[in-house]
């Protein structure tokens, strides 16, 4: 049992908290805001010089081996510019899909690129229905339909299809996005990003492109999965500590009545109850991220937990932090907007806060599962 | 007591609903029904204006000597209720609504006769120069100076949340004219155009992509001196009169009705499953019986000749709150698709889709704005801290 | 639409006025908390002298005539006692169901004796769960099985009883308490008041004893059950009340750090919170007494609307009169703890807070239910 | 980072587990489920006690100079959240956590000799004399005097939210010595033996019908001189260090957890049908694990010889409302059942009931009891506004 953060973890923090103060101010991110594409492959280059686009993925396979936790550390300060960048698709969620599925052979092409900075993915998974059609023809699989709402899919080279085959295991494919018989709609989101619906009419995908030959995907699908949902947790968890930052040291210099409006009591006990919901969001993004090396249960309670706790979070903390600021609060002329746009989209990702609370629940309702505590036995 | 019409009353309200009918085109319904913003833009709204100022309805609150219906309140009280709850737009509720009863209580015949007609036909169209970048919660500490040079004030200053200043001809703004004693007995309530030199319009980007807000500058700016109304120096005990007037003035259950009854429709299409929605739904549906309770006691009060008491901050207090909880709860059965941003505006213009989509694309904007009902026009902190005194004395 | 109480509700509500504060202070009510009966022979007859016991009765059985109003009118003052009588079982529940069900002879048996103080009745009909045998001997009705938390029924001389009989219709039998083949075992209240449950065991029924011959009860009990739902909904309204008073008074009066506490901030927001519930619930609670002489699904909106509206009230405005008032109210020092116990227990009769909220979702869940007005059309 | 225990520390949770396993009778474990108040009586535990004190482990926050364990804080937090999450009592927690502390810290070795032992092997209950009828939350402004007469001081006064005053022979109580200067600077920190003449105790009856709380009157009470801990006058002081152990020193997470285990337990029987229930569960369950990992940070901290900071108010806080939201919903469970009352306590000597149908008889008396969470040992207020402090530099 140790809490503390290594020396690494802190160098990792300290690194990123540099390299977006001096790279990704403000005005950087209001310029890719009004941008077609809204994203900077030069910040992307930069995240690849210091190491992050590897960071998760095993040494051999050009990556730095790092866990969970330096993940959430950087993902947080990630949150506080808000990155527009597709770090959580393609790294993350993709990255480590490869990683788990994928052969060796598919690991040494895809995770280096990666690492290096060269290449970007989209998951085209839909969770919430899929409706695909896949035949198995002599020499490939012909996919036909639609994948709609593929965050961050405009700015990959890669898509990872998800497709559940006759024999009814569950396929991933690695595709790319200019392959024939793919069109992409892209539409804006709410938060400054981009996404797209895809539409496949009889695309060919050869045997090969199936990430894993004949592996059953859906475990590895649910564990990547539980790495990205915990990573952008951690990125809600940095956009909610820097609207708590800036809406106490709003509340400081803002003089109504004569006074600071810190002063009035109903305000500063509004703001300790955001900067608990930010310690209380922290810690369990936190528990997901040391949870992720555990069993498929322990993962999921992990990481439904904290998209649950933290999805509460960042409800309450952002009306509360427009409320504190009065109108300023409701326009985009401070970074406050942004914050509150990501966090509303964070909900929405990865399926909504009540439908995790509603997974958590149904793990906790055992009385058994509800009483075990935290601290895990030794390994043998 | 009883909630039933009287037979007169009942045959009016068929009246009303026989107007709107006629005039609430399905081009008008759409415009209304994809409207993200707190109130709609005047242009929506001048052809249905027109035919409510040709049926002699342009000013439901007005007196008939001013050209209003001189409805009783029950009768005011239904007509604001049916239109909203068919969504009916509104045409310059400042001019309806805010300057012309101020006008009509503290501005000279000149003013009367210059302004109120042009209010009633639509040919003006005003915006209210209020708040100040370090004058929110706190107006009475504003800071435009308004400098007597005989014939004219020179203004200079600058106002903040002007609502619609970019579609306006005409402002009201209040100034300071002495900056010596208690700052609300300095003030002074002036009228120009929008035209003068020197007046500049910056639009405010609300965070829901809509253009509402505005910044309006006044960079020494010579306004007439006819546009003063009442003494100088009475412009805070006006506007406390336009206060009360926009803080409980007007009914809002059938407002709230109306947008209760769009998300208990959104659920039926798209989240029928989920019980946990339906039961938000009703906690805010009791919420409104409870409220429109409330509202019909003071109509009740009203016609009474009664005064009614310290109710406009309660109102406001509780329908912001309901107005964002059914925003909140629209986005919550929205899902994913409520994350596609159509940047475009006005919606009704920007958009060529099929109807379940477009409506889609106005939840999250939508819920962004609606967190402004908390905070314009008096915040729930200010409310709250109102009714401390007024309702318990404290 | 008028909404201005009537000469006679003033007057209604100045006599319960006078004399529950003549009659029935706290030293009173605690008086009969520690009694075993738990209710005042006395206060009863006072009240039949002041024409409560017939208030809604017809006035050709011996009642007055009145209406909801003038019920919830009473009701409020009840609740600020409150008073520990079984009112709304033999009046509001009992009277009126024998009213609209019973025969002009059983109304005339019956309501006549309520209304004069002779009579008290509970009602055992058991919502939920209704484990009754019912045989229909040659010359009586067998009945057998158990009605359980049958409110009241201590101080009760006739049980109503409904049973469903084997033709699917529901009956209701008048049976006296002390009948043979009925046990009681009887209860204290957690708001100080009792109930019993009830074993049958071949208790003899004679046919007579059937309300309303050979009619089903069912739209009656439904008819009578949103009356007394309506009526403690008033109850609790009163019980709030009181708590709100008693909660400003305190805080105006209860020094800390040198000052009153009804000087800091979040105290005076959280006060005028409650005073806001208060408001909300009385109004609901007027929208469902006029929603009474409406069809059945009026009725049912009003009652499980209020229900659903003031059970909300009650539990925040009786955990906000405990925190204002510090240890002090989580004893039965002040009536404070009675009053939250009272809405405690006001919010599990006549089915919990959460089942009324599901009804009345049922019912709005529909766009054109959810856009309907409170104004309603003339009658012819 | 990392949650797993290190091999010593999973063998040392094997023994505290077997160590439990057999003291924990079934009537014990009867007993403490049927417990309604914040802590159980002092006679249930002394048992349980007794065999803790011949293991050597009476005192787990004692170093072992003083007869304690000398436990790691890791240790130390195994054995408290193991004994919390299958129910086991605590005896004279008075004692143990807060009189015990303060005489190793402040007191005299003859205090220490005197008091300590007897502390251990459950001869001397303790009960605490901080609050007053006028001093809640703000304690220093407290009144009972002592006037110094020589080889004794005169005590006068009143103290209320005594726990447990009619288990005790020993109460330690803060007295005015002084009155001039800062309020904080006249107090002196005294401790009695509860049989001296003139010291009285009126039982408070809890509105969950529990017997739990007293006040105590001074009437003329002589009290040795030799019960003076510290200096005079430096009582606030040794307050402050007994208080900044109240609220945070204990671990809660086993402690509120179990409860949760028991509320979901109580769902599979009575309520498994209803969804928003285990929602509201749910909800709780997050908000614990997020505490858990809170608490676990302030123990690494702890560990590596850090300075926790100050979290011990924001624990209170929120683990103070868990408890209530559990007590809360095991209320809404439990439906109209939950409305029959036994007056009697403790519940497990007055009931003679099938288990299920006994559970059901402490719902309602604890969800009364357990507002009192969020009053005493600091209200939520209060613990707010030091936070407000504390981590904002408000």
């Amino acid at each position: 049992m140790d809490l503390q953060p290594t020396e690494e973890q802190q160098l990792i923090r300290e690194s990123a908290e540099k390299f977006l103060a001096d790279r990704y101010g403000p005005e950087t991110f209001r310029a890719l805001i009004d941008s077609d594409a809204r994203w900077s492959p030069d910040i992307w280059n930069g995240f690849a010089e210091l190491g992050w686009l590897g960071l998760p993925f095993p040494e051999d396979a050009g990556g730095f081996g790092m866990g969970p936790a330096e993940v959430v550390i950087l993902m947080e300060q990630f949150g506080r510019v808000p990155v527009l960048e597709p770090y959580v698709s393609s790294v993350i969620l993709c990255g480590k899909l490869i990683e788990l599925l994928g052969t060796d052979e598919q690991r040494g092409a895809l995770l280096g690129e990666i690492a290096s900075g060269q290449l970007r993915l989209a998951f085209a998974h839909d969770a919430l229905e899929g409706p695909m059609t896949v035949t198995r023809g002599a020499d490939a699989f012909l996919l036909s339909g639609v994948k709609r709402a593929v965050h961050d899919a405009p700015m990959a080279e890669i898509y990872l299809v998800s497709c559940t085959l006759d024999d009814g295991t569950v396929a991933v494919f690695s595709v790319p996005a200019n392959a024939a018989g793919i069109t992409a709609r892209s539409h804006n989101t709410l938060d400054g990003r981009r996404l797209s619906d895809l539409d496949f009419a009889d695309a060919r995908i050869p045997p090969e492109a199936r990430l894993g030959g004949g592996t059953d995907g859906r475990a590895a699908i649910d564990e990547a999965t539980a790495w990205a949902i915990t990573a952008s947790c951690a990125d809600a968890v940095g956009a909610i500590s820097a609207m708590v930052e800036q809406t106490v040291d709003y509340a400081k210099q803002r003089e109504q009545f004569g006074q600071p409006i810190a002063k009035f009591q109903v305000l500063q006990h509004r703001l300790v109850d955001m900067k608990i919901a930010e310690e209380e969001a922290r810690a369990s993004v936190l528990l997901a991220a040391l949870s992720l090396d555990g069993d498929a249960a322990m993962r999921e309670r992990g990481a439904s937990g904290a998209k649950a706790k933290v999805g509460r979070a960042a409800r309450f903390v952002h009306q509360a932090a427009i409320q504190t600021h009065g109108a300023i609060g409701t326009t985009d002329e401070l970074m406050l907007g942004w914050y509150a746009k990501r966090l509303v989209a964070f909900e929405k990702q990865f399926l909504p806060t009540r439908r995790h609370l509603g997974r958590y629940a149904e793990i906790i309702s055992d009385p058994e599962a509800a009483a075990a505590p935290l601290l895990r036995e030794a390994t043998a | 007591m009883d909630l039933r019409l009287s037979k007169e009353d009942h045959a009016f309200r068929d009246e009303v609903r026989a107007f709107l009918a006629e005039h609430m085109t399905d081009g008008l319904r759409r415009a209304m029904e994809l409207n993200t913003c707190f109130i709609n833009e005047p242009p929506v709204a001048l052809a249905f204006h027109k035919a409510l100022h040709a049926k002699g309805w342009a000013a439901p609150n007005w007196p008939e000597e001013f050209g209003g219906t001189g409805w009783s309140p029950v009768q005011r009280y239904i007509y604001e209720s049916e239109s909203a709850r068919v969504g009916a737009p509104t045409f310059n509720d400042q001019g309806i609504k805010h300057i012309g009863p101020i006008l009509m209580k503290y501005g000279t015949k000149e003013h009367q006769d210059a302004y109120l007609p042009r209010i009633l036909s639509g040919e003006d169209v005003w915006c209210q120069g209020y708040s100040e970048p370090g004058a929110g919660s706190d107006l009475a500490s504003l800071k435009t100076r308004a400098v007597d040079e005989g014939d004219h004030y020179l203004v200079t200053g600058q106002k903040i949340w002007t609502t619609h200043a970019h579609f306006a001809n005409r402002i009201y703004v209040l100034v300071r004219t002495n900056t010596e004693g208690r700052k609300q007995e300095g003030i002074s309530f002036l009228i120009m155009d929008m035209d003068l030199p020197g007046i500049i319009v910056r639009p405010i980007d609300g965070s829901g992509g809509d253009h509402e807000f505005n910044e309006v500058f006044f960079e020494d700016v010579r306004a007439p001196k006819s546009g003063l109304v009442g003494e100088e120096n009475q412009g805070w005990e006006i506007a406390k009169y336009l206060l009360e007037y926009e803080r409980g003035g007007n009914p809002q259950a059938a407002r709230v009705r109306a947008r209760l009854s769009s998300v208990a429709r959104l659920i039926k299409r798209y989240a029928d499953d989920d019980p946990s929605l339906t039961l938000r739904l009703a906690e805010v549906g009791t919420d409104i019986d409870a409220m429109e309770m409330l509202e019909l006691t003071l109509l009740s009060d009203l016609q009474s000749g009664k005064n009614p008491g310290a109710v406009s901050s309660l109102l406001k207090l509780r329908w912001s709150a309901m107005q964002q909880q059914l925003a909140e709860l629209a986005l919550d059965i929205a899902g994913e698709d409520a994350l596609r941003w159509e940047s475009g505006r006005p919606l009704y213009e920007s958009l060529q889709l099929p109807p379940d989509t477009e409506e889609m694309l106005g939840i999250g904007p939508r819920y962004l704005n609606y967190r402004g009902y908390s905070i314009l026009g008096g915040t729930s902190e200010i409310q709250t801290s109102i009714l401390a005194k007024q309702l318990l004395g404290l």
